[in-house]
């Protein structure tokens, strides 16, 4: 059993850390998360599918690559409000990046930019960048697949 | 602010604080102290003591004043399969007990004892049949709790009281979720030992107490000073214990006609719940339930991010599971009534109050479908779309 | 009245009392609900910790909460016992514990825990001869009191520390009666847990921490939720916890200046009854004490009858022993400092605190010169008559 | 070790029965206790002392006998207000009854005659009527023993 699954006998793991309470800006990629939806088989180059098995998020990812840059990108989460915040955060800061520059963006840079995220949270960024290293993975797999660079 | 998350805790009672105050300003002796300002805060403990006798039915030294409900479940299932020790070490719990219990049941595991965890029917209703099966001639102890903090399904405690009795078995029950909130006799159920706290019953945080049926064996937990009788030591924390005696005698004597009110509100907040979002599932809707508690799972939405949701709209529910410590599953309760593991993390428990109203119930519904319809939208699972 | 009873408890500071205020009227929510309502409350309990961390000189995350000085105690003593259980079973402790402490060892004796109770000095200290020599390959904690809450005599807990430390055992100290009394910071005694309580320094009933040294093994005595980092379970009791932090802000900024006061007020009292009653001893005046503490026997009269003498003149003090139960017997503590039983009979305890002044004390030595007067008037056992 | 031995931590043994509280009677017995004193070797006709193994309180009783009755009586106590007012109340029961009606006074007679008394406290009032009984007994003795009744 969970100890956790319970709110009333209360879960501040992290205590006396920071209180789980979000900043205005995960709130607002809470809220407005960018980049929503899925790109089509036709516009998607890349598709990563990734799950938490810590706690059942998980979320569907689609790049599409021009030039050697993330052209378009976009997601879907179900998931927790770090998962939603930090997949929208992690689309943002990918967009328009080259593969070389999306490959380097770590969890970190996902918290960072987000002005931080409750501690309990922080394993909710893996999500992302995860799902986008597995995009840019079938991108890669895809490109030697067709033997032919677009 | 609208609070539908009364289950987790209640506001304190103008009442219960009123009657705190003079503890809190003027009579602050030690209720153990050997003179008249003393016997003053000791005649406030008894009194105290003996008006939640009146209240759940039981004597005045029936009932043993503690720090939580967590502690008054301590002291039940701990105090027990410790005073029984040599007369067998098994209990019989449920797959749907608030942690206060579990947790300690796998505490005495860890100790040596054998603990026989009930399944739950898809009603979340612990199995009868389960329970006459499990019991041993080294049983000691059956602890099922009341009700659901989660669902607020209501067990068959009387049933499982006389098949306890029948075999000369202990019985508990946490009544945490039950008291003030049903228009019974907690010492007319049938258990031997009842805990219940004051924080859920709009007294203080700080006090909560156990019935224990007189001649029940019982060995204590906390150990120390002869306060409540050997059972429980520590200076009394009189304040709390006037205000939850103040808190219990308002909760018991509204139960009735508040449960009518609230079970009123509560269905017609699950009926325009049902009519506003498609892909609602309510646990336990089919079973008994404590009139103020509803359990919502919505496909393809997750519950902590519709807590924030409702939050942000100035409305306080709680999750039904939570994915917040990393190593967090969803509910256990739910998982046991069947529920997939999907479900249960889209799982909301919304529990109204003394002070809910139907315009709450109406404004909790809009915000709802309207957070769940955006995150359905955001959402890598299928949910329905309605 | 004139209350010099303040090693039994204290009245609640007014500062604290404001502090808890908005957690018993508007901010109650529950500090792990997932909302900002709860978020409020949770901070609040986290910016206490951290006013408590700051006063004992430790990091918050070594500060846990619980509901009173005997449940910091039994964490301590049995958390630490039970976490090393593989390690060994042996524990060290003194005749002149409180029963927190004290029942809690008895408690783990009957568990199969070995356990050796120190003897103290006549001056009521103890013999670091024999703690010395006491430890062993298989001891695993060492817990003596920071200072007696009948004699105020302090303990050398600072070598206590390095004795135990040199033998890589572990140490508790219990330092309730010594907590916003002596100007020392609790974390730097060298203690790797310190129990200290709410109410013995101005603040609520109900609360209390343990300093717990980061690292040091520990199981919880409340099973249940995962508040307080798992190791101790249930609802925090927020605004308990929040004037708590206020008391104990209060009562360590000042504790310097207040212990010279108190210090110069006690030594005069004692100066005073000596020279007004004959007969009397003074248990631990050779040793350094807690400075608001004066146990006093005299010679052929009952301690408790002194009490009822005094209590009846308006002013509050309490006995060193007590016929109380039937089976009562003489303090333990004066016993075990060598008084006969009648000696530790004729005992009573005064206890200054924040508001006693020199009137006071002037008032309580004639009253108490009558009373012993009295009794020993009444009385079949040799007194001094003077 | 005692429980008892340390009010801080409490000793309502009895609860949730009656307080530690004592009603108007027993204090006045407390405070201005009736026959305190001693008889002379010459006054006593007989002498009891008896002593609590329990509290460790301590009584002694004198009694001077006229005509089967007790005419004076007297008594010195070590101990709680509880042995105090039972003591001095089993005097003022005792003065002037026969022998054979102070011999039958009980301890329920004397909490009785004070109004009640603590239950905590109720084993008090069986030392002055032990006390009693032991001058009775000590009076029996001598009376035989001179062999000529007084
Ligand atoms: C069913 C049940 N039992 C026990 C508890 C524990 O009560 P407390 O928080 O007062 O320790 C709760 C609430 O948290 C509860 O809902
Ligand atoms: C030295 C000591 N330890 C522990 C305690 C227990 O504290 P509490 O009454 O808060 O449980 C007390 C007071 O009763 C005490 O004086």
């Amino acid at each position: 059993m969970a100890n956790e699954s319970d709110p009333d006998a209360g879960s501040l793991e992290g205590m006396p850390g920071p209180v789980l309470f979000y900043n205005d800006v995960v709130l607002d990629h809470f809220l407005n998360p960018r980049n929503v939806g899925e790109l089509s088989a036709m516009e998607a180059d890349g598709y990563g599918l990734v799950g938490d098995p810590l706690c059942g998020d998980q979320m569907k990812l689609w790049i599409a690559v021009r030039e050697g840059r993330i052209a378009r990108i976009a997601f879907k989460s179900f998931g927790c409000p770090g998962a939603i915040a930090t997949s929208s955060m992690l689309t943002a800061l990918a967009e328009g990046k080259t593969i070389t520059e999306a490959r380097n963006i770590t969890d970190d840079d996902v918290v960072a930019a987000l002005g931080g995220i409750p501690e309990k949270k922080k394993h909710c960024s893996l999500l992302g960048v995860r799902a986008l290293q597995a995009a840019i993975d079938d991108w890669e797999r895809r490109r030697h697949a067709s033997a032919e660079p677009r | 602010m609208i609070y539908l998350d009364h289950n987790a805790t209640t506001p304190l009672h103008p009442r219960a604080l009123a009657a705190m105050e003079p503890f809190l300003r003027e009579c602050w002796g030690n209720p153990s102290s050997p003179y008249r300002f003393g016997s003053e805060a000791r005649a406030a403990v008894e009194l105290a003591r003996a008006r939640i006798a009146g209240a759940i039915g039981s004597e005045p030294a029936e009932i043993l004043f503690c720090a939580s409900g967590t502690e008054a479940d301590n002291l039940a299932v701990r105090g027990v399969a410790c005073a029984l020790r040599s007369c067998g070490k098994h209990l019989v719990t449920s797959a749907i007990e608030h942690q206060a219990v579990w947790n300690t049941c796998r505490a005495l595991e860890a100790e040596g004892h054998r603990v026989t965890y009930l399944p739950v029917s898809p009603d979340g209703v612990v199995d009868l049949e389960a329970l006459e099966a499990s019991l041993g001639a080294e049983t000691v102890l059956v602890t099922i709790m009341h009700a659901s903090n989660e669902t607020g399904v209501v067990q068959p405690v009387e049933e499982i009281a006389a098949i306890a009795r029948r075999r000369g078995i202990l019985f508990h029950t946490d009544a945490v979720q039950t008291a003030g909130k049903l228009p019974v006799q907690l010492a007319a159920l049938g258990a031997d030992l009842v805990s219940f706290s004051g924080h859920k019953l709009y007294g203080p945080k700080g006090v909560a107490a156990l019935y224990v049926r007189a001649g029940t064996p019982l060995v204590p937990v906390m150990t120390g000073g002869t306060q409540e009788r050997g059972l429980r030591a520590g200076t009394e924390n009189v304040a709390a214990i006037v205000g939850f005696a103040e808190a219990a005698a308002v909760a018991f004597a509204e139960a009735a006609a508040e449960g009518r009110r609230l079970a009123a509100l509560r269905d017609r907040f699950e009926a325009e719940v049902v009519a506003a979002v498609a892909g609602v599932r309510i646990s336990g809707a089919r079973a008994p339930r404590v009139p103020n508690t509803s359990s919502l799972s919505f496909a393809g939405a997750d519950g902590e991010s519709i807590v924030l949701g409702l939050d942000l709209a100035g409305i306080c529910v709680s999750t039904g599971s939570a994915c917040s410590t990393g190593d967090a599953a969803p509910s256990h309760v739910l998982l046991a009534m069947g529920l997939s593991a999907h479900e249960a993390q889209g799982s909301i428990r919304v529990s109204l109050g003394r002070d809910t109203r139907q315009a709450d119930i109406d404004a909790t519904v809009r915000a709802l479908a309207e957070t769940v319809a955006r995150l359905r939208h955001i959402s890598s699972v299928r949910g329905e779309t309605g």
